[in-house]
């Protein structure tokens, strides 16, 4: 049985094999084993970070640090290679650990000083953003042997397509994520809190335990992303992942999360992406399109979602019958 | 694209082969973005430069990211097309994608800058030398001063891009030794009109409308809208502070002529035309390129004739 | 947000800041204060800061209102984009500069009345509404450009960026007009009792008769407009539209001026003098750091570290603690006051 | 009934001071195991004060408590919960985005290595319910059912949290008949179980269904607690207000009313109530009656238009009138108080003068602004008119007492001159004096020729002011009283007859 709420989940999943028919049919190559494998180790940063994001949309919240968190983490491995002798691991330890706290210190803020996440995040993305800067201006190159071996890890498909070791640690971070939100106690007080603040307080949802939480895990995911664009490029870059945050709130959004919170799927923005990559490939295969027709084509998405999820809202609100006493809402 | 186009590149995606028929090339571009008047030109003369060979050229706008060009390479390989032109937007980073292309055999050529990484990994480079641009402004207003004291500021790119180090660092290399030079203020300008405008409004605040005797800006864009921030204070630009910027855009040409600006250091637009003339001879016979292909980095002054300069530039996109 | 009677009273947070921000730069540039009659047109640091704080305070007074009906717009910076890439291909087509300001504000309107319907119509959170045209209108304005910096000529489009009137640049004229007169058309009719009503509450406010819907769309239709003219005055400031990087990120800039303004991100009361000042204050930050001769690396450190103070010198809960501080002179148990307050967005 | 046994929870000399006022003075409570206790008093008389105070939701300024005779001190509602009181509220506070099994689970989730398992949650859930006579998929989320059985479903949790004390602040208010029932029959069974249960209601019909002893509150003082097996309801009703309840049918003046003002054919909406029609002359009161979700407050949006009528027709002096919505009810001079005071009628933060003014300057529109003279001239009127305290006409509103707003919605409507006000629950949650205040206020207003209809949950006070009765069971109209038919005891009879199964 289908059930009401798992909806827009389905939708985007439709979206997305549909999409992709229709591609297919247009470029048969799409096929092959290549644009696969290109999907996820070039979506990589952005779908670990997006994960971090749903959990912040879920709750009701917002979080415009994301692109300048995964820059900073960058920068600073690379920096920190280049100019200690200390082993990869740790360096991403460190870093993971930085953002983390960078993360938790934002979620402190937003419920101890009860300030708008809005306005927090915004002041964190310039914070790290100048923080990458004052680490490092120019792109600095990373060249540790580990960072080689990691690199040459992954799986070789027949077409050519080379699965590699970060698209896969975006699909384990999509499970994990999955399993947070849906089988622990953390992960229902963020649907908690969504659903509503003051009645999640009432029903002893620690709010600044879960609010710290929530805002660490972006940012440690945003840290992650970071390391896996550290891969990505071999470098660190204070200009790199500018405005991922926007994308990751669109694939968020296309995901079939609502952007009041409380309802979503963390699978759903794993759909977001592909659906926000597949765009990308088309539009390179096509060649002729300006890529600026990828914006477009993103925020006409978005549209559709939104109208979307408010038609089945509206959908379900009529078919409970209205409480006595309230006129619909204005 | 064609329906014959299209069976060919799924062909060619599912079984990989290297050469396709000589007069029927498809060759993918993938340009930095749109982020100034010179990247517009170059995209513009490179579009031109396709055609006229009967080129099928496959652009990807990054939009200034380099992440969208690592996954407009991995889309080209996965098209299967004959050749890639690379503009990149950082040095760093290209090792892995560019090991894919070679795996599939297909020739990346870059363009307008370099990169970190093996040169076995590219055909060829067609490049200025951003360096040396820097130098040879730095060495034109030593020569134009000559041993005058000069209080210069600095209008720099894009904090962290490559061209905004680069340039800083030839035009230190140029007026290196000449005591009477001295850079008193450096700030970034964003390689937009915009920001040049603004910072050189502060750089005429902070050290008074006089004690300033020439603006080097890294791009012609900035110069521009500094050169309207020198107007308003009340200065001649060009006179009561010498100008020198680099990339010869129109407009650069068009201040030179109006005596509003005094050098410009051209970064032709056109890459596209070596690299292909190099692509085309690869793909041929397999005649392999120098592994670099320097443009010229011509300086224009007020001594060239620059309204016939830009009367022939105007129409290019810039 | 307290009635405060005297507006001087309401102000004096923004106007402290911006004095201490003033100060600021005086210290790093001791002729900050100094103004000079040049060449037709008055010159000096603080002329720099009216004139360079233009768009951003432009923008504050469309999103002040579109904040005060508990809404936010988060598309201006693209809309600033489309009008800009608009007003200079009108003009590139032969037209002349009225055509172009019309032109541009007509495709700002446009902007402003979608978004409006979005929220008011198809009741979309603004920020879900306006983020559509975010993505989107970038990509828009490209294609009007085509991918180029659309450079123009014409001298009375320009006049509106760069040129003066009675020696005061022209953007500096526009904001402070369009501002009082905003002020005084949401003050002198009851726009602004019937908006901040809708932002305090929208249900009882549709229950007393108000238009709400209608309303809501004028307001992001004004948003629009003033997206509009302040993307012209940046197109025009540098004579030509570039659809790249105009207006890139300034719709986070006219929301923090509308926040250090003190004005609610929850609606309701609000004072558009106040985000006024705030315009200033964030370009004060700005200038200061320019004049400074700081490297350019420091630039957002600089900008976070200062944002965040004064943001958190307004927090309520800061007040809160600052006023139990005060009154308890170090009571052990304050009394806790509960101050119920969605902190969600 | 009074067991000897030792009290569950004892509350003795509780007192909490608000800034400039006792709201609580020496209050002592008593709960013994297996009975329902209610609690009862005029709003502002302290009961939610207390409940607060018992929960650890506000800090004591004084008196103990005692819970199965060790003192306790629960500092939050989450620390009370654990000691095992726990707290029903008027609105569901439960999440309707989560499932009715995560609802139940919150917090406490069963675990495998680790992590929640959901079947073993859905499970219990399952189980749970059925203890509670619910048999419903716990998979779906919470928003799918209605409020009634979501009611359960939070009493389920709490008892299921704490399991000593159950306290029920107005869980029934916004419940029908066979709802009330569900969450009664609930009750029962918990008290068979042998908890202690504090029950807040303002029917009294209920409380003497229910309840086996009543503690009454006034002005934070417990004026008094009874035996509901050894007393009536008048005894109850004499404690709450200090006086006896002036029941004596009051002398009619208005008759007929005046010429036809306006008239409702075949009025309604699917869903939400049948058609209905009336005519509503000059110069008179017309009552709707009916128990809560009869459909009188349905009935009033529809008159005005704020909820869209899919059917009928409204003739205006014999001429057709269109409602798109409250701005058309407003321009053709109708006027609504709503019920919910606080979500549909003040706009909180504004001023207590520009609330008066705010349909006037709707109707007016944007570009004719009331000039502040006119307005401060208007608020005073209405402020000495109807005796509004209020410290300051430029005081937010929401400071105001709930009489007062009230007044103020009222002033608000009467500034734009109506011909027909329609009041829905005027007089809920106002004191005693208030009340007074307002039924005075009709009565003159229909001398005056304005028609007026009210929709009301108090018998008396509709028998008392109206001219017509209009009676409203199950979304239907069923009765209509006038003249001397007038009685509470007709309106009673009209809204249960048929009805074989009396609650």
């Amino acid at each position: 049985m289908i059930r009401s709420t798992s909806l827009p989940l389905i939708v985007t999943l439709a979206t997305f094999v549909i999409a992709y028919a229709l591609c297919a049919s247009a470029y048969p190559a799409m096929l092959s084993s290549r644009v696969v494998a290109n999907l996820l180790t070039d979506n990589a940063f952005l779908g670990i970070a997006a994960v971090g994001m749903t959990f912040v949309i879920l709750s009701g919240g917002i979080d415009l640090s994301v692109g300048s968190v995964i820059a900073f983490s960058g920068v600073f491995l690379a920096v920190i290679l280049r100019d200690t002798g200390i082993h990869p691991l740790a360096a991403f330890a460190l870093v993971l650990a930085i953002t983390t706290a960078f993360g938790a210190a934002m979620g402190g803020i937003i419920h101890y000083l009860e300030m708008p996440p809005f306005i927090v995040t915004l002041a964190g993305m310039f914070l790290a953003r100048g923080a990458a800067y004052v680490l490092s201006v120019d792109s600095v190159p990373i060249t540790h042997e580990f960072y080689d071996w990691l690199q040459d890890i992954y799986w070789k498909a027949p077409s050519g397509g080379r699965f590699r070791l970060t698209g896969a640690l975006m699909v384990l971070t999509f499970l994990a994520g999955i399993v947070l939100a849906h089988r622990t106690r953390f992960g229902q007080n963020v649907y908690a809190m969504g659903g509503g603040v003051q009645t999640a307080r009432l029903m002893g949802v620690p709010l600044g335990r879960t609010t710290i939480g929530i805002y660490a895990i972006s940012g440690g995911l945003s840290g992650l992303a970071g390391i896996v664009f550290s891969l990505y490029t071999s470098a660190g870059y204070s200009l790199a992942a500018v405005g991922v945050e926007l994308d990751a709130i669109a694939a968020v959004v296309i995901g079939g999360t609502l952007l009041t919170g409380g309802t979503g799927f963390v699978a759903g923005t794993f759909f977001g992406i592909l659906i926000m990559g597949l765009i990308q490939t088309y539009i390179v295969f096509d060649g002729t399109l300006s890529s600026w027709w990828t914006k477009i084509v993103i925020g006409a998405l978005l549209f559709t979602f939104i109208l979307l999820q408010k038609g089945l809202t509206w959908a379900t609100t009529l078919r409970r019958r209205p409480a006595p006493g309230s006129p619909m809402p204005s | 694209m064609t329906f014959k186009a299209t069976l060919l590149a799924g062909a060619v995606a599912l079984a990989p082969v290297a050469a396709a028929a000589d007069d029927d090339l498809t060759i993918g571009f993938s340009q930095i973005g749109s982020e100034s008047g010179w990247r517009a030109a170059e995209t513009t003369v490179t579009k031109q430069q396709a055609e006229a060979r009967g080129i099928d050229l496959k652009f990807a706008d990054a939009q200034q990211k380099q992440e969208n060009q690592i996954k407009a390479l991995r889309g080209f390989i996965a098209q299967g097309v004959d050749g890639i032109l690379l503009a990149p937007v950082v040095a760093t980073g290209w090792d892995d994608v560019l090991e894919e292309a070679q795996e599939a055999e297909i020739p990346v050529i870059l363009m307008d800058r370099t990169v970190d990484a093996d040169p076995s990994l590219y055909l060829t480079a067609v490049t200025s030398d951003l360096v040396h641009e820097g130098k040879v402004a730095g060495e034109w207003l030593v020569s134009e001063m000559d041993g005058k004291d000069c209080r210069i500021v600095e209008l720099q790119g894009t904090t962290g891009s490559s061209p905004a180090i680069d340039r800083k660092t030839g035009f230190e290399q140029g007026i290196a030794g000449h005591g009477n030079l001295e850079i008193v203020r450096s700030q970034t300008g964003d390689f937009t009109r915009a920001q040049g405008k603004v910072v050189m409004e502060s750089f005429l605040k902070a050290e008074g409308p006089g004690n300033i005797c020439a603006l080097y800006a890294h791009n012609d864009d900035m110069a521009v809208g500094a050169i309207q921030a020198i107007k308003e204070a009340g200065l001649a630009p060009g006179k009561d502070i010498v100008i020198v910027a680099i990339d010869a855009v129109p407009d650069a040409h068009l201040a030179i002529a109006n005596g509003e600006m005094n050098a410009t250091i051209e970064l032709t637009p056109d890459m596209a035309g070596p690299a292909l003339d190099a692509l085309q001879a690869y793909l041929q016979d397999g005649t392999e390129p120098a592994k670099w292909i320097q443009t010229e980095s011509r300086l224009y002054t007020a001594s060239d004739d620059n309204m016939a300069v830009y009367e022939q530039k105007k129409s290019l996109g810039y | 947000m307290a009635a405060s009677h005297s507006p001087l009273r309401r102000l004096a947070p923004q106007l402290v800041i911006l004095a201490a921000v003033l100060a600021l730069n005086l210290a790093v540039f001791p002729d900050f204060f100094r103004i000079e009659f040049q060449n037709g047109r008055l010159f000096g640091g603080v002329v720099d800061v009216l004139n360079r704080g233009a768009p951003t305070a432009i923008l504050a007074i469309g999103m002040t209102l579109v904040i005060a009906t508990k809404g936010i717009d988060l598309s201006v910076g693209a809309v600033m984009a489309i009008a800009g890439a608009c007003a200079a291909k009108i003009v590139a087509d032969g037209h002349g500069w009225g055509t172009a300001l019309a032109g541009a504000l007509a495709a700002g309107a446009a902007c402003g009345i979608w978004n409006g319907v979005l929220v008011a119509w198809l009741r979309i959170q603004p920020i879900v509404a306006t983020l559509v045209l975010m993505v989107a209108g970038r990509g828009i304005a490209q294609l009007v450009t085509e991918g180029t910096i659309l450079t123009f000529l014409n001298e009375g489009l320009i006049h509106l960026g760069a040129g003066t009137i009675l020696g005061i640049p022209t953007p500096v004229v526009i904001w402070i007009a369009l501002g009082a007169g905003v002020t005084w058309a949401v003050r002198k009719t009851a726009l602004g009792l019937l908006i901040e009503a809708i932002g305090i509450n929208a249900a009882a406010s549709r229950l007393a008769g108000i238009n709400a819907r209608v309303l809501l769309t004028c307001v992001y239709l004004v948003s629009g407009l003033c997206a509009a003219l302040a993307g012209v005055i940046v197109a025009a400031d540098i004579k030509g539209a570039d659809a790249n990087n105009a207006g890139l990120w300034m719709e986070l800039d006219a929301i923090l001026a509308v926040v250090i303004g003190g004005n609610s991100l929850l609606g309701g009361r609000f004072s558009i003098t106040a985000s006024l000042l705030g315009a200033l204050i964030i370009q004060s930050v700005n200038s200061a750091i320019l004049l400074s001769g700081m490297p350019p690396e420091f630039n957002l450190v600089i900008k976070a570290v200062l944002i965040l103070a004064i943001l958190v010198i307004q927090s309520p809960r800061i007040g809160h603690w600052l006023y139990i501080l005060r009154a308890s002179g170090g009571d052990p148990a304050p009394r806790r006051a509960k101050t119920v307050k969605e902190t969600a967005r | 009934m009074t067991d000897p046994v030792r009290p569950v929870l004892q509350a003795r000399g509780i007192t909490k001071f608000f800034p400039g006022a006792i709201a609580l003075a020496d209050v002592d409570l008593a709960l013994h195991p297996g009975e329902v206790h209610a609690l009862l008093g005029e709003n502002g008389a302290g009961k939610s004060t207390l409940i607060k105070c018992l929960t650890g939701a506000y800090p004591r300024d004084g008196g103990t408590l005692e819970l199965d005779g060790a003192e306790v001190a629960p500092g939050s509602t989450q620390e009370s919960q654990a000691l095992g009181i726990g707290t029903v509220y008027q609105e569901v506070n439960l999440l309707p985005n989560l499932t009715v099994a995560e609802n139940l689970f919150l917090g406490r989730q069963p675990r495998r290595f680790g992590l929640i398992s959901r079947r073993r949650m859905a499970a219990a859930a399952t189980e749970l319910l059925q203890g509670y006579g619910l048999d419903i998929d716990v998979r779906e989320p919470l928003s799918h059912y209605s409020v009634a059985v979501q009611q359960v479903i939070a009493i389920a949790r709490a008892v299921e949290m704490s399991g000593r004390v159950l306290i029920l602040d107005e869980p029934t208010a916004s419940l029908d008949r066979d709802e009330v029932e569900l969450v009664f029959s609930v009750v029962r069974k918990l008290k068979a179980r042998g908890l202690a249960i504090v029950f807040i209601t303002h029917f009294l019909d209920q409380v003497f269904a229910i309840c086996d002893r009543a503690t009454v509150l006034r002005n934070g003082h417990v004026v008094g607690t009874r035996d509901l097996s050894e007393t009536g309801p008048r005894d109850i009703v004499h404690l709450m207000l200090g006086r006896q309840l002036e029941s004596e049918v009051r002398e009619r003046h208005g008759g007929q009313g005046g010429e036809v003002l306006a008239e409702i054919d075949g009025l309604g909406r699917r869903g939400m109530i049948e058609p209905f029609s009336m005519q509503i002359r000059e110069g008179e009161v017309i009552g709707l009656a009916g128990l809560l979700g009869a459909g009188r407050t349905e009935t009033a949006s529809l008159l005005f238009g704020a909820v869209h009528a899919d059917q009928g027709r409204i003739r205006l002096r014999g001429r057709d009138l269109k409602l798109k919505g409250p701005r058309d009810a407003v321009a053709a001079r109708f006027a609504l108080c709503p019920e919910d005071r606080k979500t549909d009628g003040i706009i909180g933060d504004l001023s207590v003068r520009e609330n008066i003014i705010l349909a006037l300057q709707a109707r007016q529109g944007w570009a004719r602004p009331v000039p502040r003279a006119r307005a401060e001239e208007i608020a005073r009127g209405y402020v000495r008119a109807l005796d509004i305290r209020a410290a300051s006409l430029d005081m937010p509103i929401r400071l105001l007492s709930g009489g007062n707003q009230q007044k103020a919605l009222l002033a608000r409507w009467l500034a734009t001159e109506p011909e027909l006000l329609i009041l829905d629950e005027p007089t809920r949650g106002i004191d005693v004096g208030a009340h007074a205040e307002i039924i005075q206020l009709i009565e003159s207003l229909r001398e005056r020729g304005m028609s007026l209809v009210v929709a009301s949950s108090e018998m008396e006070e509709l028998v008392a002011y109206s001219t017509r009765v209009i009676v409203l069971r199950d979304r239907v109209q069923v009765a209509e009283l006038a003249g001397d038919r007038i009685t509470a005891e007709n309106i009673v009879r009209a809204i249960t007859d048929e009805d074989r199964e009396v609650a």
